[in-house]
Order: structure tokens, then sequence, then C-alpha cells
């Protein structure tokens, strides 16, 4: 098998080559070509994916990997397809974007906010990547999310869950499709309310960072709206790694329920001591104790093995969805790779997907006329039920899933259930919503 | 000339020269040819050569020459970046009062932090820069969230104040940084043929001040001061019995580096104006540590290169996946394709760090001396035996 | 009251880790005069040793399940492990459910294997090289070893339960005579406490009574007058080597149940491990566990809610505060001994 | 008066009792040896005079100042240097380099920024250094890496470091340990060069009577930390305590 090479100026590979050591020094300043960054000239259009490939989400970030490239050869027309044919917008047509084949390039976060600029900047910088995509984790995604901007290139966050993607850091280039917070708090209330009643004392046990604050301000409030009281709510060091002190005062306090808004590894942590510490063994106020996780990742919650089942959370999407757009992506992924996707490569697919799609609709790759395209834009068939791009803040609103820990996996990949598919109109939120307040989204940059 | 002497002199001369034409010597391979993937020629990563070579030469001065190992420095270098961010945010988006405040504030928490730790020596001293450096960082991340930006790092907002440029943010685009209205984004490119160089402002900003800050290194070494940190390195029992206190003179090597550290963290934020917590997180202390040994402790240029190794590395090497080493191998038959791409793969990619592992156990067990005595023994191979090496030039490595 | 005692018992625990890991690190200090990087790497090691015990258990067969099917739709399968059909179903399970125990035997000598080779064919060549030659080579090893790891078994942490037989807590309010469930701890944790004692124990016993010991013992105080009297004291430290190896990848095996391991969980150790040893004061080992259990402790208090509310962001921080308070109140640590790696 | 007065020192370490009721004096432009055998607290004695330990209770003034609680490079700043049993130099260093430290102490005091003039420019420094080394006889070996010279060349280094200071007082902690006759003599020559050319004070430790006998005009025994006696060495010769101290172990 031989690809295309990568490069940045597809003119200069094609032409130009001729008589290259005697060719007179041409100069072009950078404000050149078309009037944004990185245009396309030449028959191909590079994406960047910059997702973890290093650190705690290594796994996860491979799974976006795939993900994209799966993307990449569904645009270019190659495999089955897969969401192309579900998907509502049919602009598509499985010839590149814009009549030019999808190149990529990839590089490493490493979970940190300056290794993922600098491997942005790379791609925009050295190879010419028009759009940025990519990240499991919030600090990644605000961070790239405002080089992009700066740099006048497309970011399509990929998962990132923290209310401030879309609240506080907003920026015009970028676009969330993964849901937040606050859509896992509004989702997660009612179901909690049902199958524990509105009577409950929570102890939170919170992750010390950004998203962590977002995620406990979210459920707080949507739980004590239905009549919980929040007992405490105590932050934990990221690089913790045994939370037994952190677990064990909690008996003691007279909550019924622990919430661990955690993620990750501190999540698997956190939750197998939960478990060790026989929490769930035990009765509380006359009640059966319950442990909750706002945020579930199967990818992670495999490593937290039985302890999860029966413990609720919410998650963005899920393979055994049984709509037509999740059912063709999980046939043609599964059918690559030999497993489901996670939610992480499903947001990844997505966000590929509806960049091109925007491109196409749009006539351009120009920064700003893709931002158009992209607000306000409606569509259905990308397994998460109708979804709108809500010009205001660039988030998503769609369906939210409410999953449990399944009592009885049938494989490694069959851990969660599928509790309830939260309407979408249920976790829509106005744009001044105080947990989204501050931040403005400025306006588009078609860079240079 | 500058007061140095001829070895000195053109040593300085030859890092000048290897700066200024570094786009052209980092681009090699024409655009679009296999080998562009090695090409290091971009804004980006010329930036952060010489900006953590000037890290990397500040570190040298303290560990190169007094052999106090400080395992903290990368606080140093996160409190400068945050000190220069708050400038753009507060102050105005030009440089200047963004790095000079950045080498001040670095400076004076290097001279509380250096205070305390030079108390005590050895894997003691290690031991407490590394207490500081990690309690820096967990309360950057978590407590300190307002002034840090915990997680997401310290940004630049469209409603900062920026007291000094009140029309900036009219076009609801945050300004970017600059020296006097030229951006550091600005660059220009030059198109010979199918090679395309870029020339940047902002890494041409940087190089002038890493020479500038490797010219005083030369010259510290070869002060008094820099005798002195040397001799305490040698023998600090027979200094104290020559009348000379050993203290003031590595706390202020200590305080040195920690500017330059500073200076390297502000001309981070001047370039990409955010700064993050993970900045001080103990591996990225560890990084600077190891691109000193790595490119040899105590020589003038030699933690200059093992900055550039390390950074080319973590930024070139995990860039290349699978689809490009196929695109490399194409001209193999298949089958022989597909093993050579698995037999390379593990080794590029996501496991970039494991190159990086490899390189640092080669490097140490053949090269003692770091990438200075490969140099030297490369420049002995091909029988230009000069009498005063680099290695002369400058002090023995570590003992 | 109760509070305090179960955080006593959290610290304890926390400790007994801590203890073990700064005591293999103490001994390659103490005795090679090495600074080992790697030292994290091998307790991963001894938890990955756990994880692919478990894993030859269970290899499986695969067996269909007549009229169901996968999420592709192809029909479905069942696992069936190979040790069901050597030892039958009820064995065979708990065979597996006691995969971690059994890890031990098969980790002792794995462990001492890695630790040997590694001493013999790298750290050997370091012992005359400087500190920061040493700090180089182990920790490219460390991140070599913690690669080669996460290739073949991923970045994710891998779930590797303890036996059925310790899963759930034990409630020790009751038995000292507090209510019921004020003071409940896990099985395993009280296994993992009285584990690390017996592993101190048997360290502390083996260099106090048998003479392989007191050579070791008197080799860390002077090494070149044992060397004078033509004793070898290279082999013993090899062998030494070897054995801080096994205790940190017995740490490993232990630990597992507690956390589910994952490749960088050496890494995240290592900086603690290294504070707790320089506390506890260089080349002392009793001074490697005093330091371990003290800041576990501390560690523990620090994480109360009621100590947070007061300070916030202490419990990111009392690590390092304690060790420099410490570090600042006795300059070599809590029992370290003169001239020791001060230079 | 003499340039140096210890008084009433005393100095234990748990139990035992290094130093007990110590008085020493030295007077100004003499050369005085301490001897005694092993274990008799010279090497203790000595170390309380720089700094090195402070005794328990007593006092050491130094040119009529106290030196107690002082820190060694302030002692040493008030004019006394010292020679160790085996050579302490700046290995890492070169010869010139060696020299050029102490110069830089005199000149200086303990601490100095001097920015980032060259050493080189120091051209005063470098003549006091070279002229020094000429005395010494090692201007030849002014490049060398000092830690590659010969245990012999270190020592005579060390010496050439101290002097070139300066100093009131200079204290030889066994200038001629494991060093053959013929060196030992030379030694000897140098010391007493150095001496009439200088108008220095030296107070030597030595267990080597020849080497005492032939340069001290005063001689304290000290043993079991106290001494036993002070005379000329003509006196201290035939001293039945003194045979006894030693076990027939003098000269």
């Amino acid at each position: 098998m031989s690809k295309g090479n990568l490069t940045r100026r597809g003119v200069l590979k094609t032409g130009a080559v001729a008589g290259a050591g005697l060719a007179l020094p041409t100069y072009l300043s950078a404000a050149g070509h078309e009037g944004f960054t990185n245009a396309p000239t030449g028959s191909t259009v590079t994406l960047g994916f910059n997702v973890p490939q290093s650190g705690p989400y290594a796994d996860e970030g491979a799974d976006e990997l795939r993900a994209y490239e799966l993307a990449v050869e569904h645009l270019n027309g190659e495999g089955d397809g897969g969401m192309l044919n579900t998907f509502s917008s049919k602009a598509l047509q499985g010839n590149g974007i814009l009549g030019k084949k999808v190149e990529y390039v990839t590089g490493d976060t490493q979970t940190k906010s300056d290794a993922a600029r600098a491997s942005a900047k790379s791609m925009i910088e050295k190879d010419g990547a028009v759009m940025i995509t990519g990240g499991s984790s919030s600090g990644v995604a605000v961070a790239v999310q405002a080089l992009c901007q700066e740099a006048g290139v497309i970011f399509m966050a990929g998962l990132t869950h923290s209310n401030d993607t879309t609240g506080k850091d907003k920026r015009a280039n970028g676009f969330r499709h993964f849901f937040n917070s606050y859509m896992s708090g509004a989702a997660l209330a009612p179901v909690l309310a049902a199958n524990y009643g509105t009577d409950r004392k929570a102890y939170h046990l919170t992750a010390d960072y950004n998203w962590g604050y977002t995620t406990e301000e979210a459920i707080k409030s949507s739980t004590e709206a239905m009549g919980w009281e929040t007992v405490a709510a105590v932050k934990t060091p990221l690089t913790q790694t045994d939370f037994s002190s952190y677990i064990a005062p909690v008996l003691q306090s007279g909550a019924d329920t622990l919430v661990l808004n955690h993620y990750g590894g501190n999540m698997v942590n956190s939750l197998t001591n939960a478990v060790q510490f026989g929490l769930r063994d035990k009765q509380v106020n006359g009640k059966d104790f319950q442990i909750i996780v706002p945020l579930y990742s199967r990818l992670m919650a495999k490593g937290a093995g039985a302890n999860v089942k029966g413990i609720f959370g919410s998650t963005n999407w899920h393979w055994s969805l049984q709509d037509e757009g999740s059912k063709a992506f999980v046939q043609s992924f599964g059918t690559k790779y030999g497993f489901p996707p996670s939610q992480a490569a499903h947001t990844c697919y997505v966000q590929a997907l509806l960049y091109a799609d925007a491109v196409e609709r749009a006539g351009s790759f120009a920064p700003c006329a893709v931002v158009e395209a992209l607000e306000g834009f409606e569509f259905d068939g990308m397994g998460n039920g109708k979804t709108l791009y809500r010009a205001d803040d660039h988030q998503c609103f769609k369906d939210v899933l409410v999953v449990k820990g399944k009592e009885n996996p049938s494989s490694e990949f069959d851990l969660l259930e599928i509790v309830e598919v939260t309407p979408v109109d249920q976790v829509t939120y106005a744009p001044d919503h105080p947990q989204f307040a501050g931040g403005a989204l400025g306006s588009c940059n078609n860079g240079a | 000339m500058f007061g140095l002497n001829k070895k000195d002199a053109s040593l300085l001369l030859i890092v000048a020269g290897l700066v200024a034409f570094a786009p052209f010597l980092l681009n090699p391979f024409p655009e679009g040819s296999a080998m562009a993937q090695f090409n290091a020629g971009y804004p980006d990563l010329m930036q952060r050569f010489v900006i953590f070579g000037i890290f990397a030469i500040g570190f040298n001065i303290l560990f190169g020459l007094t052999g106090y190992l400080s395992f903290g420095h990368a606080a140093f270098l996160g409190v400068g970046s945050y000190a220069a961010v708050w400038m753009f945010k507060l102050l105005s988006m030009n440089v200047l009062p963004a790095i000079v405040l950045a080498v001040i504030t670095a400076g004076a928490f290097a001279l509380i932090i250096g205070y305390v730790s030079l108390r005590r020596s050895g894997i003691y001293f290690s031991i407490l820069t590394l207490a500081f450096a990690q309690m820096s960082f967990a309360l950057a991340y978590s407590v300190l969230t307002p002034i840090t930006g915990g997680e997401t790092g310290l940004q630049l907002a469209l409603d900062d104040p920026r007291i000094l440029e009140s029309a900036s943010a009219s076009e609801g685009n945050i300004p970017v940084p600059g020296l006097f209205g030229l951006e550091m984004r600005d660059s220009f490119e030059m198109v010979m043929g199918s090679w395309v160089f870029t020339f940047n402002f902002g890494y041409y900003f940087c190089a002038v001040i890493m020479l500038i800050a490797f010219y005083l290194s030369i010259r510290i070494f070869r002060s008094p001061f820099g005798m002195m940190l040397r001799a305490i390195k040698s023998n600090q029992q027979r200094l104290n019995y020559t009348g000379v206190n050993p203290r003031p003179y590595t706390l202020a090597a200590f305080v040195i580096s920690g500017m330059y550290a500073g200076l390297a963290g502000g001309l981070m934020a001047s370039m990409d104006p955010l700064a993050g917590a993970e900045r001080m997180f103990w591996t990225a202390s560890g990084e600077v540590v190891l691109m000193t040994i790595l490119g040899g402790v105590g020589t003038l240029i030699g933690p200059v290169l093992g900055a550039g190794m390390i950074k080319y590395m973590e930024n070139i090497i995990s860039k290349i996946n699978s689809d490009i080493l196929h695109g490399w191998f194409a001209f193999l038959p298949d089958g022989l394709e597909d093993l050579v791409v698995t037999m390379i793969y593990p080794f590029i990619g996501k496991g970039w760090h494991l190159t990086l592992g490899i390189v640092f156990m080669l490097v140490v067990i053949f090269l003692p001396g770091g990438l200075v005595e490969g140099g030297q023994k490369l420049a002995n191979l091909f029988g230009r035996k000069k009498a005063d090496n680099p290695k002369s030039a400058s002090t023995e490595p570590a003992e | 009251m109760d509070a305090i005692i179960l955080q006593i018992l959290n610290g304890l625990d926390k400790g007994s880790a801590y203890a073990l890991i700064a005591l293999g690190l103490t001994l390659i200090f103490g005795t090679l005069g090495v600074v080992n990087f790697a030292h994290g790497a091998l307790f991963m090691i001894g938890a990955f040793c756990a994880v692919t015990l478990s894993r030859l258990l269970s290899l499986s067969h695969e067996v269909a399940i007549p009229g169901q099917v996968d999420f592709l739709g192809n029909p479905a399968t069942r696992d069936v492990p190979y040790v069901f059909d050597i030892f039958g179903e009820a064995l065979g399970s708990s065979i597996i459910d006691w995969a971690v125990p059994l890890s031990i035997l098969f980790a002792i000598p794995i462990m001492i294997l890695v630790g040997v080779i590694m001493e013999r064919g790298l750290i050997k060549h370091f012992y005359k090289r400087p500190h920061a030659d040493q700090i180089l080579v182990t920790f490219g090893l460390a991140i070599v070893l913690q690669e080669i790891i996460k290739y073949y078994y991923g970045a994710n942490p891998i779930p590797t339960p303890a036996p059925e037989a310790f899963t759930g807590s034990f409630d020790f309010g009751a038995l000292i005579g507090f209510e019921p469930n004020t003071i409940i701890y896990p099985y395993w944790r009280l296994v993992y406490f009285a584990f690390a004692a017996i592993i101190i124990g048997a360290v502390f016993a083996f260099l106090q009574f048998t003479t392989f010991g007191m050579v070791v013992r008197a080799g860390m105080a002077d090494r070149e007058t044992v060397g004078l009297l033509g004793i070898n004291i290279d082999k013993r430290f090899t062998i030494m080597f070897g054995l801080a190896a096994a205790v940190a990848g017995l740490a490993g095996v232990m630990y597992t149940p507690i956390n589910s391991p994952n490749y960088h969980m050496g890494m995240d150790f290592l900086v603690l491990s290294f504070v707790v040893v320089v506390v506890g004061g260089m080349g002392s080992l009793p001074g490697a566990v005093l330091a371990g259990f003290l800041l576990g402790i501390l560690e523990s208090f620090a994480s109360m809610r009621e100590v947070i509310d007061i300070i916030p962001g202490i419990n990111q921080v009392i690590i390092y505060l304690v060790a420099i308070v410490i570090l600042l109140t006795r300059p070599r640590g809590l029992m370290g001994r003169k001239g020791v790696m001060e230079d | 008066m003499g340039i140096l007065e210890v008084k009433d020192v005393n100095k234990r370490f748990g139990g035992l009792q290094a130093l007990g009721k110590v008085n020493l004096s030295v007077a100004e432009n003499s050369c005085h040896a301490i001897i005694g055998p092993n274990g008799a607290g010279k090497s203790t004695l000595l170390n309380c005079l720089v700094g090195k330990l402070i005794p328990d209770t007593g006092s050491v003034m130094f040119d009529g100042q106290s030196v107690l609680g002082r820190t060694p490079f302030e002692i040493n700043q008030m004019g006394i240097s010292r020679v160790f049993q085996t050579p302490e130099i700046f290995g890492d260093l070169t010869v010139m380099e060696n020299m050029l430290i102490p110069c830089f102490a005199r000149r200086d005091g303990s601490f100095a920024l001097h920015g980032i003039r060259s050493v080189i420019s120091e051209a005063e420094l470098r003549d006091q250094a070279e002229s020094m080394l000429e005395e010494v006889n090692m201007i030849d070996k002014r490049d060398m890496h000092s830690a590659s010279m010969s245990r012999g060349d270190k020592r005579r280094l060390e010496m050439a470091m101290c002097l070139v200071q300066n100093p009131k007082l200079l204290l030889l902690d066994e200038p001629t340990a494991g060093m053959a006759r013929a060196d030992t003599n030379n030694t000897i020559d140098l010391l007493k060069e150095i001496k009439e050319k200088r108008n220095i004070t030296i107070a030597i430790i030595e267990h080597d009577m020849h080497v005492v006998f032939s340069l001290a005009e005063r001689i304290t025994v000290l043993a079991q930390g106290t001494p036993l006696v002070e005379d000329t060495p003509e006196n201290i010769k035939g001293h039945p305590k003194v045979k006894e101290a030693y076990l027939g172990e003098a000269a």
C-alpha cells in the first residue's frame, strides 16, 4: 500500500519541481494564498488529528485515531461509507472534501496543554493542516482551541466534557460535539430520583481541577434541585492514586450516596477503592448506599472491572444504540478493527464528518465560511438523534445517554447498559446559564 | 572579540551562524519528498529549540559549574510564563515588559527557594528543590486556579484590561504578542525550487536573546565567579579554608539559572501566550536535567544540543505514523514492506518515548561526556585533530 | 476519634507501599551507591507479573453459544479457560480467583532475574560513574521498560481483583467497641499491611542474622574495608540488587487489587519513593521504613475534610511540605548517616 | 602575648574527653610544633583553631580577636591558612586556577560578584600567583590539571595556595606524612626558606621528629587531650614525660 506524501503546499509537489536547484527564489508572504491559513491549493487537503498517544489516555487516543482513519476512508469514498449513508446532510460525495482527497497528519498531545499546542502548531506550520481535531481532556481542548482561534484554523474538539470548553473558554473557531457537565447533571438527576428517591445525602469527591469543578457544580445543582442534600464535597489531587483516605470518612459523614467526579485513572482508582471499602454493601439512613460516576467511559470502566456493575453514569454515545447511524458506524468500525468503537471514537468520527460536510456546504475551506455553515446547523443520523450545533456557543445539543454498569456482561466490551436516552430538550440550557458565564466567542478568524 | 578568547569567540560565532541559518539547516529535505517528515525548520519547533536551549544553558550554570543538581527548575520556567501572560493580560501585548517581569519574578522565586534549599547539599538539596517545584505544580493546578488557570492553563481573553492598548480587541480576536508593532508570528516564506524556508520573526527574536544568553554564559564560565563555582564543585572544604564563603556564590548561581529559566518561560509565553501548570511538573524539571546530561554537563554548548535532541524527538518522531511508514517503504515488495513497517512501528509515533529511552541509554553508555563527546569523537574520526576541542574549552564533565 | 483511627489505618496502608519501595531503593543506594530511577519500573513490572499470571491462567478457547449473536451479528462465542479443562470448573475458577496471591510465587524468580540481569548487564558499569550518568541511564531504562509494558498491555488500567475471600471489608470499629460501620476496613488492605510488615521484617532479619547480611551491612558502612578483607562484595551486591528488585516487585504484585495497574504506575511512585528515602535519611533502612509510614499517615490526615477546610490545598502538598520541614530541621533526614550522597 | 592564645579549651565527644584544659601560646614569627601520640587530640585542637569544631569551653584568641563562633572562611580571612594532612586542592581546576582562588579571596574577601570580567584580565593577581609558583618551583606546571599531579606536587601546590594569601599564621597538619626522606628534606628547606623570607608564624602538627626538631622553636607535647609539657626542642628531647607518653615511639 502506498499513500500520497504529506505536504504543505500541494502545488510544490506537482509543479515547480523541474529545475529545482536553479529556480530563482520566490518570495511569498504568509498572508498570500487565498486569504486564510493553509488554504489547500493542490488536489489534497490535510487534516490534523491531535490525540493523546502517550500518558494515561493513550488507549482512548488510539481509539480516536482509528475513528479518524475510518472517517478519512469514508470521506475519500473507500470502505462502506459508514455514517455517510445515514447522515441527514447529503453534501458529501465520497470524493474527498470539495473534490480534494483527504490526507492527515497525527500528533501526540501527551494530555498536556503545552505538548498539545506544540503538536497542533507543527501541524499548522509544518504540515499545513487546515483543521485540527481530537483530544481527550478539557485542558487540552481549551488550550488547542485557543491556539486554533489565533492561528485561523478550525478546531473540532474531541472528548472534552468540561462546561468551560463551550462556556467561559469558548472560541469562534472551535466546535464541540461532545456533551458537557451540565448535560450530565441534567440527564442524570431524573434517573437518580426515579431509582434512588428524592431524599438522599450526597458526598462528592471531586478531581481538583477545572473539569472536576464544573462537573461537581452541575451534579450538585441538578441533584439539589430535586431534593438531594450535599453533605460534603472534597477535592482530590490529580496525581492521587490511592483514594482510601478520601473514601474512608464517607460512611461516617452520614451520606448515603457517593458521587465520584473523577475521570480516567482517577475514576478507576476511586471507584475501585470505594467498592473495596464495601460502601455498596452498607445501609445508611435506611437506604442502600449508592455510588454515581457522572461521566462514564467504557474504555476506562474496563479498568475498574466488576466494580462498575450497577453504577449509574452518563455517556455521550454507546455502541449498543440501535439507531441507523450508530449501527452503520459500529458495523464499519467493527469490521475494520474487530471491536466496537468507544464514545471517544464516535465523537471524533462525527466531528470529522461534520467538518467535511460544513466545508462542502460552504463551498470553501475558509474558517469563517465553515463557522457560518456549522452555526445553527441541524442534522440527524449520527447516532444521537436530532442534533443542533448552537450558534451562540458552538455546542451540540442532542440526546444524552444515562447508563449503568451491566450486571452480566456478555463480552469485554459489553460493560454498560443504556438506562435512558434523555431527550435533548431536557438537557438544553440558555447560552447565558450561570454555569457557562463569562468568556465570549469573539469573531471567526481566517488567519493569514 | 567581545572580551572572549579566540576559542570561545569562534564557538560563539559558529553558534550564531547555526542559529541564523537554522531555517535552511533544519529544512534539508525538499517539500513533498519522503524525508520531509524529518524537516524541523518550522517556526514553533525552531522557537522551542532556542527557548529550551536557554533553559538548559541556565541550568548548566548551576549544575554544570557547582554540581548542585536542582530537580525543581521547571518551577522557575512556569513562574516566568505565568508572569509574562499576566503582563499580556494586564498591560500590553508588547513582549518586552512581559519578558522583563518574567525574569524578575523567576529570579525572586529562585532567591527564596534557593536560600532555603542551599542549606543542604547533595541529594538532600535535590529533594528540597523537587519538593518546592511539586508544591508549585500541585497548587497551580488546583487551588490557585484563579491565578494560574489551573488545568486549562492561563490564557488571554477578549475582555482582559490591557491598559496600554485600548482598541486592540475590537475585531473580536485577541491580539497577539509583538514587539512594537511587529508580531511574533510574522513570517515570510522563501521558495527555492521545491524547498520552502520559513523565516519567523518570533524565532529570530528568541534566537537573538539566546545568543545573548549564551554569550553571557561563556562570560560567566570564564569569570572569577565561574571559577569560584567550579571550585565549589571541586572541593568545598578547601574553598572554605581559603577564605571564600561558598553559600552566596551558589545562591547567586541558583538565582542566575532561575532567571534563565524565567527568561525561557517568558519567551515561551511570548511565542505562544498560554501558561500551563504541567510546565512545572517534576517531569519537566527532569527533562532539563536530561537535556544537560545528554548534551554534556559543564560544557558550553552541550546543554543546547541536548535540548535540541529531546525536542526534536518529541516533535518529529512522535508525528510519524504507520501511514507515513508505508509511504516510505512503498518501493519494497508488499510482504517485505509490511515486515519493515512492523519492525519500525513500535519506535515511532506513539512509541517515541521508547526511542527516547533507548537514546538516553545509548548516549550515556557509549558517550559518557554526552553529545559533545560524540561530536569530538566524530571530529577525531575525520582526522581534524583540533588541538583545542570544545571539551578543553570548557570544564570537565560532572564528577 | 473513630475518624482518626481510620486515617491511621489508611496511613499505615499507604505507608506500607511507600516503605516497601523505599526499602528496596535504600538497599540499592546503600550497597551500590547507585541512584536507581528504574526502581519504580520494578514495582510496575511486579504488578504486571500479577496481570500476566492472571491472563495466563485465564487463557481460553472459544466455544460457540448457540442462538446468540455478537455486536456485528456474527455467531456469539464464549471463552472457556484451559484451566477449566484441566482442573475442572470449580477448582479452575478458584485458581483464577487466587491469581494475585499465586503471582507471588511467579514474581519472585522473575523479579530476581530481572534485578540480576539489570545489575550485571547495565548498572554494574555505572558504579564509578557520576550520579548524573546513573540518573540518565536508569531513567532511560525506566522509560524503555514502561513503554514495553505499554506496547503489550495498553495504557489503560487493568483490573486485577483480589480473591473472592478477601473482597469486602472488615468492621474494625465493632471489634474495639465503636458503633458498627464507623471503622470499616477492606480485608485486602489489611492483608497488604501484614504482608508489608512480614517482608520488611524478613529483610531486616536477613540483614541482621545471616552472615551474608552482616557482610552486606558492613559493605554499606565501608565498602573499601570489606573489600580489603578479601570478601567478594560485588557478588553479594548483585544478589542484593536482585533482592531489592524482588521486594519492589512483590510490593507491586500485592498492590494490584488495591489499584488497577497501568504502565505508568512506577513513575507515579518514583518521585514519592525518592522523597521517602531522603526524608528517612540516605542509606538508612529503618529510616526509609519510618519515613514511609510517617508520610503515609500524614498524607491521610491531610486528606481529611476537616483539615482541607482549614487549609485549602494542604492535601496536595503535605508530603513535600513535611519533607522540607524535616530536611531543614534534620540535615540528614530522620536517620541518615553523615556523608552519604551529600556531595 | 602570642599571636595565638588558646586558653582552657575543653572538647567532649559524647563520653570521650578529646581535649581537656588545653592552654597554648604561639609567639609571633615563631615556629611552634605540636606533637603527641595518636589520639592525643592534635587534630581536634587544630579543628578548634580553624572553626571546624567549636570548643565546649575555653577561648581561642588570634591576633587579639576571638575565633570562636566564626566560620572557617572568616577565620581564614583573619589570617590563618591551613595545610591538610592529605592535600586538599581543587582537583578539577588547573594549577593556575588553584592559585588564583586564594588571590581573589585575599583581595576581595569572602564573597564578591566580579561581574563577567574574565579571569584572564586580572593581570595583577596572575602575577602574584605566578611568582608564588616560581617560588615553589611549579611554574612549569601552571596549566596542568591539578588532579593529575603527584602527591608531592599537590602538597606543594596546597602550600603555595596558603602562602600566596600572606597569612599571619600557617597551620600545617603533618606536611610530610607519607613522604620519602628526600622529599621531606626538601619540604623542610622550603619551610625554612619561607619562614626566613616572610616573617610568618607557623604552627605544625607532626609525627616525624626529624621535621619537628629541624623546624620548631618551641614544642608542645599533647597526650590524652592535655598538654604535658611546652618547651624548647633541646629540653623536650630528654624529657622523661615525653618518653613515657610516646612509649619509645620517639625518634
